[in-house]
C-alpha cells in the first residue's frame, strides 16, 4: 500500500491533469518538487487554491492537485487575483504559479503591490528568462548580454525578482532551481507555513528557446552558476524531531504557526533574517554571475494582509445574508440623518 | 410680485474658496421651506481657485431637472464675471460684491443688479484668520435670503444640523448670514423675479442624498463583503461612502469586519482582485468611471469566459479620455455593452433616482450570482454627486439570491457536476465555490477555452458550445432583468425613452411638450439588455425619441442593433455638453424634428439623425 | 479517375512533432507544381505535444477558402485519431502509420485507409537521435506523392529551397520521403480520390506568404520608424517579421537604423510609447490581438482626443478573454470601433488578402497622420499567419501625406497657429511637431478638455466644440478610406458583404449559389467608417447578406447604427467556431435564410436574425 | 535690463501659464525650481519636452517653459510615453513630472521598465504621500503609521522610490525637498546633464490634504525629518571655475557633457557612486524616520537607452521618405524570396 500523510492521502492524490510541457521544461519538474512539499506537509489539497496568469508555467497548476479549485487568470494579473481570493476566504492555502513574463514584465506593478501588501501566498515564479509560450522572446529577468535563440543579444540588465521582492516588503524570499528538488520541495514547504508573501524565484529552463550555449539560463550554464547558500530542511510543527544544531554552521528558524527551517550552511555566512545583508549578497551574486539559491530572506514579525483588515473570522464568502444585512431598523437611522 | 417658489440661482465662485459650505446651506434651506428643489454642482478638476458654478432650482410644480434659465447669478468670481454676466436670463438679477464699484465691461442691459460690499463687511466684522476669506460667501446667502425670502429660522436650523457640534462655526456663518441680509434690508434692495414661500408639509419625510451614497447603502444591504476600488471622480465617494457606512453596519459581535474595502493600485488589480473575490463567492464589487472602464476592459472579459461575478459601479463623467473629469455625460455605454475583446455581451442595470440607486446597487449583487457574470450598475455625475430630495430609500426584504451554488449537500444528491453544463435550457450553469469539500466540488477556471466540466479545449465544438451558451445566458436575462417603467396611452404616436439622469428633465419636458400639443408616451429604460416591454413599446410608436447623454447616439446604436425592425422610428435627442440635461433643450430639439418631418426637409427620420450628428 | 487538381489534405499530428516542416514541403511542392493552393494550419496554444492540424487545400479553379470537407486525412497524432476518422467525408481516405495493427475502434465504415509504417521505416533506416522522431513526417509526404502524383523533382527543388544551405538535412528528409512514397509503390497502394497535375505556368511569378509578413513589408514601406510591441500571438510574427526586414532594408550610409522596434512589457507600455513618439511625429506603430486591445483601450482615447497619430495592427483570435489564442475570428470589431470610453469612432483599415495587407499596411500611416488619431488595421489569424498565394507585393509610389504638418516656414507665412482649429472644415486641425523652433509652434497636447489653442479648458462650448469637429473628422474620413470593392448587376435582388479573411470563401460561396440558381452582387468592405458607396449598395438590395466570422454580428450592428434604413434588409451570415470560413457553410447559412423567407415561417428578416443568434 | 543667460533667454522666459494649484502647495515651490534651473543650464526650452500623467504635480508642466512642447498624458503612462518620445526624438530634453500616485500606485509598472532601459530623462515625482487630485486618499508613499486626513491609519510600508530607483537600475537618483531650492535646482541641473534616467523623489507637502499633524509628509515633519548627505553645486561644462576641494569633505564628479556636480560632505561620509552604500544608507534612513536627501546614487558608466537602438542621428521623427522607403528593386527581391 502506498504511503499515506497525516491527512491520509498518498502521493497519488496530489496528481492533476498530464502536462502538456515539451519534454524536459524545467516548469514540470517545480510540479514535481509542488506535489512532494504539499504531500510532505499533509496540506489537504481541498484547501488549497491554485492561481496562475498566462504562460508555459501558468499552464503548470493544471498539472497537480485535481481536487484544489483553480483558475487561470489573465496574464500578469495572478497577484491581484491572489489578493481578492484571500481576502475573499482567508481560509483557503494560496499557491500562485507564475512565469518570469507573466511577474515581472507586463505583472510587475501588481507584483509590487501585493508584496507591499505581504499578502499570503507562496508564489512561485518558473524563471527561464524568456516568453516560452510566445516562442522565445527575452523577458524582463533576461541577463545582460544572454543571447536569444535567433542571435539577439540582451543589452538590458535583468531584473532580480528576489532583490525586488525584499525592497517591496514580502516576508519570506527565496530562490531556488527547478533540478534541485531537494532544495526546492523544503522551501515550498516553508513558503506555505509562513503567513504573507512568500516569492519563490526558481530557475527553470526552457529546453526549448532558452537551453542553447550562449544563454544563461540554459540548463548547463545554470548547473554551472549554481551558489546554494545552504542545506535546508523544514520540519512541519508536529514532529518534534531534534536536530543538533553545530555552533556557526547551522541555523534554525521558528515560523508562527511552530515549523521550523533548519539551515546548513555552505560556505556562506548568511543569516538569512537580516535584510541588507540579503540585498548586499544578491548584488554580490550578479556582479559574479552566480545565481545565489536558497532562502534569501525571512522576515516573521510583519503582519500578513488579511490581518491588517480585521476580517471576522467566517471567510467573508462563507458570511450568510443574517450576517451582512443590517437590520431596516439602520436604514431608518439613516434616512433620518439625510433629513437634516 | 406674481411667481411663487419657480426659481433659479447661479452661484459662481472659485473652488476652494469655501462656497461649498455655504452653497449647501443655501440649498438644505430651501428644502427646509419644503419646496422641491434640487442643486447641480458645476466644480471642476482642481482643487483651488478654478471656477465652480452651483445652480439651485427651486420649483414648486416639483421639477427637479436643471433649469434652462438661470434668473439668478451669484457672481463672486472675477475670473469668469465677464462670460456669467450673459449666463443670466434677460430680466434676471445679478448679485455681486460691491466693495469696488462694477467694472463698466461687466455691466450688461436687460438685468438687474444688486451689490452687497461682501469683502468690506467681512473685513470689519470678522476677525482676520484664514477662515475670513471662506465666509464672505455666506453673505450672498444672508443677501439672497433677505431677496426671496428664505426663512432665518431655517437657515438657523441647517446651520446647527450641519455643525451641530461646533457653536462656534454656526455663529460666525450666521454672523455673516445676517450682514448680508441686513445689507438688503437696511439699503431697501429687492427684486421681482419670484418669491420662495414655505410649503407646509412640502418634503415631508423626504431626504437629501447623492446616488453614491444611495448605491453605497445599497450595495451594504446587498450585502457586499469585498470591494476593491481606485480613486477616481466622480465615483470615489461610493467607495467612500462605503468606508463611511460599513464599520457602522457592518461588524460582528466580536467588533471584526464582515467586509474588505481595498484601495488597489489602479483599476486593474481593483478589477482582478474582484474577479479573485467573486471566484471564491464573495459578493464583489468595484466603483469607477470611464478611464477605469478602459483599464478593466481585459479582466472584465475573463469574468464574462470564466462566468465569475462581479458587481461594477460605473459613474459616468466627460469623455473622451480624461476629458471632463467633473462633467456629467453618458458616454461610456457602447464601452460597457461589449467591454472587453471578443464576442460578450453584458448586463446593464440603470437607477435614475435616489430610491432606484438604492434598489439597484442591491439587487446587482442578485443579478451577478443569478448570471455569474459581471454587472454594471451605470451611473452619471450628475446622478452619483448632486444632491437630490427624494423621498426615502426602502429596503425591499427579500433573500439574497445566490444563483445556482451547489453546497456539498446537493452534489451528494445530484451525484455529477459540471462546472460549465447548461443543466437547465436557460445558459446558465452550476457554481461550486472554493471550500466545498466535496470530491465532484472543484474545477479549474480559465478564460481559456474549455469544455462543460472545466477542462481545457481547444475544440471547435466545444468552444462554439460555450459562445453559444453564453449569448442564451444573456437572452434568459431579458426576461429577468429589472423592466422599464411604461406610462402608455394608446392615443398617442409618440415615445420618449430616457434612462437615468435624464428622468427628471425628460418628465419636464413631456409636460412641456404636452402643454404645446404633443402628447407623448413614456419608457423609462433601467436595464440591458432590453426586454421585450422595450420592444412592444418600440412596436407601438410611429416615432420615438430616444434621450441620451453623448455624441454618438450610443443607447440609440444598441436599440438599432437589438431592434432592427424599428431602426427608423428612432429620433435621438443628444445633449453632451457635460452640463446636467434640460427639458428646454429636449423640447428644443424634439421640435426641431417635428418641424423638419411635417416640412418635409428631411422625410426621413434616420437622415435627419445622420445630419443632425454630422452638422452640429 | 475523373477529379483532378480538387484534394483537401488534413495532417493531424502533434505540436512540436516535426510535422511544421513536413508541411510546409508538402504545400509547397503541390504550390510549385502551379496548382492554385493554401494551407490552414489548426495549431494549439502550446509547444509541445499537443494536438495540431494542417490543412491544404489544392484546387484548379483557385478557390482558396478552406475546403468544407476532408478528402485525406493523415492520422499521425494518436491522441485524437478517434475523432479524425470522423473529419474526413464519405468515401475519403486515411493514412496511419501501421507500424502496429490499426485499433478496431479506429475503424470507420465509408473510408479507405492506407498503412504506412512509419516508425518501423523510421527506426530502420534512420539514425537513432532527437531528429529521428521528427523525420518520421515526411514519411506522409512521400506516401501522398505517391499516391496523389505530386513530382518528386518538385519536392527536391522544395527541400533545396528551405534548407538551402544544409545539405545533410535535405538528404535525411529526402530519404525519409522516398521511403514514404516507396511504401506505397511497392505494394502498389493508390486511391481513386484526385490526382495533381502540374499546370505549365500555373502560379507563375505567385508568391507566397502570410498577411503579418505582407503587413510588416508594407509597415517599412510606409515608412514607419517606431514599433512598440509586446508578444501575443497571433500577431507576434508581424513585429517579428519587422525585426527581421527592418536590419536589412533600413540602415543609412553609417550603418545605423532608421527605425527603433522595442519589445515592451506589456500592451499599455506599447501603446503609450506610441503615443510618445506619434506625439514626436515619428510614424509610429504596435501590433497585437484582442487581449492588447482591451489593454490599449484608455490610451487609444488619449490619442484619439489629444489627436495623435499611430497605427494599430490587430491580428484577431478568438475570444473572449484568453479564448483560443490559436484560432481566427473577427470578433474585436465592436471593440475597436468604439475603443477607450467617451465618444469615440475610430478608422479602421481591412485587408482582406496579401496584396491589400502590404497596401493598406504602407497607407495607413498616411491616414493616421492626414486624421491625426489612431487607425487600426484589423486583420485575423487566418489572414495574417496562414500561408497564401499571391500575386507579387507591389508598392504604389507616390509620396508619403503627412497631414496637416506646419513647418517653421508654415508659421511665418501663415502667422498664427491654433493647434486644435478647424481651419480647413474638414473637422481635421493643423499640427507642429517637437522640433519646430518657431515662436507660435509649441503647444500642450493632453488627453483632459481643451479649446481650439490647446489651451486647458472645462467650457462646455470649448467642450462640446472639440466633440462636435472630432465627429465631422469622423465624416470626412468616410470619403477619404479605402472604397470597397464592388461587383455589381442592376438585375440582382441580392447583395453579399464581407471583409477580410472571408473574401476567398464568399467568393466561391457565391459560385455556388450562382450555380444553383442565386446571383449575388457582391461589396468587399475595406475600411470603416463606411463610406457613400456602401449605403448605395445597401440601397440597391433587398437583402444583404453580411458575411463576418462573430457570434455577435458585430459588423451589421455597426451597419443598422449608421444606416437605420436599411436595417431590416442585412442578414448575418456568421461563423464562429475558430476554424477558417467555408463556402459551404455560407452557402447552408444564406440557403436556410432564403428557405425560412419563402416558407414564411420567418417573415421578418430581423427576426430571423435575432432567432438565430438566441437558438444556435 | 532682465539677466540674461548663454542663449540669451531672462527668467522670464521660462515661466508658463498661472499655475492652478492651492496656495502654499510644494508643487509650484518644484516648478520654480525647475525654471530656475533650467534659466541657470541655459537651456533653451524649444530643446525641451514636458511629459506628464495626470494629477495635481502632473498639471504643473503647464505652469512653466510655454515655448516647450507638453503633454498632459493619462494617469501613470508618462513613463512608456516619455520612452516613445526620447526614441521617436532623441535630440529633445526630455522632462517628465509626475506624482506619487502617478509613479508609485499605477504607473509603478511601466516607471520600473523606463528605469531598467535607462531612458534619456529628468524625472522629478512630486511626493506628498497623497492622491492630490482626487482629494486625499493614500498613495503608495505614504508612510507606515502615517495619519489620513480622516483620521485613517496607513498600516502599509511606503514604497521608497530611490532605492526601488537603484534596483530598477536607474543611474541618477537624487531626493529633495520642495522648499530646499538651493539644494533641488542645482540636482535638477545634473539630472538634464546625465544622459540616463535621473529620478528625482521631491518631498512636496499638500498643503491641502495632507499638511495635519499626525502625517509624515506635512512641511512640519518633513522640515523636522530632513537629512542632507550633502551641499551640492552644479557646474556647466561652459564654466571653468575651480573650486577648492577639501580632502575627505568634498567630492566632485564630472559628467559626459564635461558638467561638474559637486558635493560638499555634511556629517555623513558619502559617496554616490557606491550602489550598496546607497542602498544602505536609504534603508537605515527609513529606520530613523528620516528623510535622507541629495544626489544618492550616480552611474555615468551605463548607457542610455537610445544608444542600445544604434539610431541613427537625425531624429526618426525628422526623416524623410527618401530616407526611409526601401527602393522597389528590394521589393522585388523579397517577392523572389517568397516564391521559394
Ligand atoms: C495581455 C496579454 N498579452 C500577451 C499575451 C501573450 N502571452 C502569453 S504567455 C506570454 C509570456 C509568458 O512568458 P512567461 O510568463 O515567462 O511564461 P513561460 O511561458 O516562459 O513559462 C505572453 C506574452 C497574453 N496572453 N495576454
Ligand atoms: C485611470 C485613472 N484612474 C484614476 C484617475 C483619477 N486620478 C486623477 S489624479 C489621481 C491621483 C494623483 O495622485 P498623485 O499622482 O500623487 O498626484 P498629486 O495630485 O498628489 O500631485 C487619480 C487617482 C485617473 N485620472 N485615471
Ligand atoms: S516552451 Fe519552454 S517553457 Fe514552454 S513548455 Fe516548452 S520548455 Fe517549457
Ligand atoms: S490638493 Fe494638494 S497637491 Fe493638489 S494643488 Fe492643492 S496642495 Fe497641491
Ligand atoms: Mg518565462
Ligand atoms: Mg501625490
Amino acid at each position: 500500500m502506498a504511503k499515506t500523510n497525516r491527512v491520509d492521502l498518498t502521493e497519488r492524490d496530489y496528481k492533476g491533469a498530464e502536462s502538456t510541457m515539451c519534454r524536459g521544461c524545467g516548469h514540470d519538474a517545480i510540479s514535481a518538487s509542488i506535489m512532494r512539499a504539499f504531500f510532505a506537509s499533509s496540506v489537504d489539497p481541498r484547501n488549497v487554491i491554485k492561481m496562475s496568469g498566462i504562460g508555459c508555467s501558468s499552464k503548470t497548476p493544471n498539472y497537480f492537485m485535481n481536487q484544489a479549485f483553480g483558475i487561470n487568470a489573465v496574464h500578469g494579473r495572478m497577484a491581484s487575483v491572489a489578493t481578492g481570493a484571500n481576502v475573499g476566504n482567508h481560509a483557503m492555502i494560496p499557491l500562485g504559479i507564475s512565469g518570469d513574463g507573466d511577474t515581472s514584465a507586463i505583472g510587475l506593478g501588481n507584483f509590487c503591490h501585493m508584496m507591499r501588501r505581504n499578502v499570503n501566498i507562496t508564489y512561485v515564479i518558473e524563471n527561464n528568462g524568456v516568453y516560452g509560450l510566445t516562442k522565445g522572446q527575452f523577458s524582463a529577468t533576461a541577463d545582460e548580454g544572454t543571447v536569444m535563440k535567433g542571435g539577439k543579444i540582451n543589452d538590458i540588465p535583468a531584473i532580480d525578482l528576489c532583490e525586488l521582492a525584499i525592497t517591496l516588503g514580502a516576508t519570506y524570499v527565496a530562490r531556488s532551481f527547478s533540478g534541485d528538488r531537494k532544495q526546492l520541495a523544503p522551501l515550498i514547504q516553508g513558503a506555505v507555513a509562513h503567513k504573507g508573501s512568500a516569492i519563490l524565484d526558481v530557475l527553470s529552463p526552457c529546453v526549448t528557446f532558452n537551453d542553447h550555449s550562449g544563454s544563461t539560463k540554459s540548463l548547463k550554464y545554470i548547473r554551472e552558476h549554481l551558489d546554494p547558500l545552504h542545506d535546508i530542511d523544514f520540519i512541519p510543527p508536529y514532529e518534534n524531531i531534534e536536530v543538533d544544531y553545530e555552533e556557526g554552521t547551522d541555523q534554525e528558524v521558528t515560523m508562527h504557526d511552530g515549523s521550523r527551517i533548519t539551515l546548513h550552511k555552505l560556505g556562506h555566512n548568511y543569516d538569512p533574517t537580516n535584510r541588507m545583508q540579503a540585498v548586499t549578497a544578491l548584488h554580490a551574486a550578479v556582479a559574479e554571475h552566480k545565481f545565489l539559491t536558497g532562502l534569501i530572506y525571512l522576515n516573521e514579525e510583519r503582519a500578513e494582509f488579511v490581518d491588517d483588515l480585521n476580517l471576522c473570522d467566517t471567510p467573508l464568502a462563507y458570511l450568510t445574508q443574517e450576517q451582512v444585512q443590517p437590520s431596516p431598523s439602520y436604514l431608518d437611522e439613516i434616512n433620518a440623518e439625510l433629513r437634516k | 410680485m406674481s411667481v411663487v417658489n419657480d426659481l433659479s440661482i447661479c452661484v459662481a465662485t472659485a473652488n476652494g474658496s469655501g462656497s461649498a459650505s455655504s452653497n449647501n446651506i443655501l440649498f438644505k434651506s430651501i428644502f427646509k421651506m419644503g419646496i422641491p428643489c434640487s442643486s447641480k454642482n458645476m466644480f471642476p478638476s482642481n482643487i483651488q481657485g478654478l471656477p465652480t458654478w452651483y445652480q439651485i432650482r427651486a420649483n414648486g410644480d416639483g421639477y427637479l431637472g436643471r433649469k434652462d434659465v438661470i434668473d439668478v447669478m451669484v457672481m463672486f468670481n472675477d475670473d469668469t464675471s465677464d462670460k456669467d454676466i450673459y449666463r443670466v436670463r434677460d430680466g434676471g438679477l445679478i448679485i455681486y460684491d460691491d466693495t469696488k464699484p462694477l467694472p463698466d465691461d461687466l455691466k450688461r442691459d436687460g438685468v438687474q443688479y444688486l451689490g452687497v460690499p461682501a469683502n468690506a463687511l467681512v473685513q470689519k466684522h470678522v476677525e482676520a484668520g484664514p477662515l475670513r476669506a471662506k465666509q464672505r460667501n455666506m453673505l450672498y446667502v444672508g443677501a439672497l435670503a433677505y431677496l426671496f425670502g428664505i426663512d432665518m429660522e431655517t437657515i438657523r436650523e441647517v446651520l446647527s444640523d450641519t455643525f451641530g457640534n461646533k457653536p462656534a462655526v454656526i455663529e460666525s456663518n450666521l454672523l455673516c448670514i445676517q450682514l448680508g441680509y441686513d445689507h438688503m434690508r437696511d439699503n431697501n434692495l429687492s427684486q421681482s423675479i419670484a418669491m420662495l414661500e414655505t410649503i407646509p408639509g412640502g418634503n415631508e419625510g423626504k431626504i437629501v442624498t447623492e446616488g453614491n451614497t444611495a448605491c453605497a447603502l445599497g450595495a451594504i444591504y446587498g450585502g457586499v463583503t469585498f470591494c476593491a476600488w481606485y480613486p477616481i471622480t466622480p465615483s470615489s465617494s461610493l467607495a467612500e461612502a462605503l468606508e463611511r457606512y460599513l464599520p457602522r453596519l457592518r461588524k460582528d459581535k466580536d467588533g471584526k469586519n464582515t467586509y474588505a474595502v481595498i484601495q488597489a493600485e489602479d483599476e486593474i488589480a481593483a478589477t482582478n482582485m474582484v474577479a479573485g473575490a467573486g471566484w471564491m463567492g464573495a459578493r464583489a464589487m468595484t466603483s469607477t468611471s470611464g478611464p477605469g472602464v478602459s483599464l478593466m476592459n481585459e479582466t472584465l472579459g475573463l469574468q464574462y469566459f470564466a462566468e465569475i461575478p462581479g458587481v461594477y459601479f460605473i459613474i459616468q463623467r466627460g469623455g473622451p479620455s480624461t476629458g471632463l473629469p467633473t462633467r456629467t455625460q453618458q458616454a461610456d455605454i457602447q464601452l460597457m455593452h461589449v467591454a472587453s475583446h471578443g464576442d460578450t455581451r453584458h448586463i446593464i442595470l440603470i437607477p435614475h433616482d435616489m430610491k432606484s440607486s438604492f434598489d439597484l446597487a442591491r439587487r446587482s449583487f442578485d443579478v451577478a450570482e443569478r448570471f455569474q457574470t459581471p454587472v454594471f450598475v451605470m451611473m452619471d455625475l450628475d446622478l452619483g454627486m448632486n444632491l437630490w430630495g427624494s423621498d426615502p430609500l426602502e429596503l425591499v426584504q427579500e433573500p439574497f439570491d445566490r444563483g445556482k451554488v451547489l453546497s456539498q449537500e446537493d452534489l451528494d444528491q445530484q451525484g455529477s457536476f459540471a462546472r460549465y453544463l447548461d443543466v437547465d435550457g436557460d445558459g446558465i450553469p452550476q457554481r461550486t465555490i472554493p471550500g466545498n469539500r466535496h470530491p465532484l466540488a472543484s474545477y479549474f477556471a480559465r478564460g481559456s477555452g474549455h469544455d462543460s466540466h472545466a477542462r481545457y479545449s481547444e475544440d471547435e465544438k466545444d468552444y462554439k458550445e460555450t459562445l453559444d451558451r453564453l449569448r442564451q445566458k444573456y437572452e434568459t436575462a431579458r426576461a429577468f432583468v429589472p423592466k422599464p417603467l411604461v406610462e402608455y396611452d394608446a392615443d398617442n404616436n409618440a415615445g420618449v425613452i430616457c434612462f437615468g439622469s435624464s428622468a427628471e428633465a425628460v418628465r419636464e419636458a413631456r409636460d412641456r411638450l404636452r402643454a404645446s400639443g404633443l402628447e407623448t408616451n413614456h419608457l423609462l429604460l433601467r436595464a440591458l439588455p432590453l426586454s421585450e416591454e422595450v420592444r412592444e413599446f418600440m412596436a407601438a410608436h410611429e416615432v420615438v425619441y430616444l434621450m441620451e447623454q453623448n455624441r454618438d447616439g450610443q443607447m440609440a446604436a444598441i436599440f438599432r442593433e437589438e431592434f432592427p425592425e424599428f431602426a427608423t422610428r428612432i429620433v435621438s435627442i443628444l445633449i453632451y455638453d457635460g452640463l446636467p440635461a434640460t427639458a428646454g433643450e429636449i423640447v428644443r430639439q424634439v421640435e426641431q424634428h417635428r418641424e423638419a418631418a411635417t416640412n418635409g426637409i428631411e422625410t426621413k427620420v434616420d437622415e435627419s439623425w445622420q445630419k443632425q450628428i454630422a452638422s452640429i
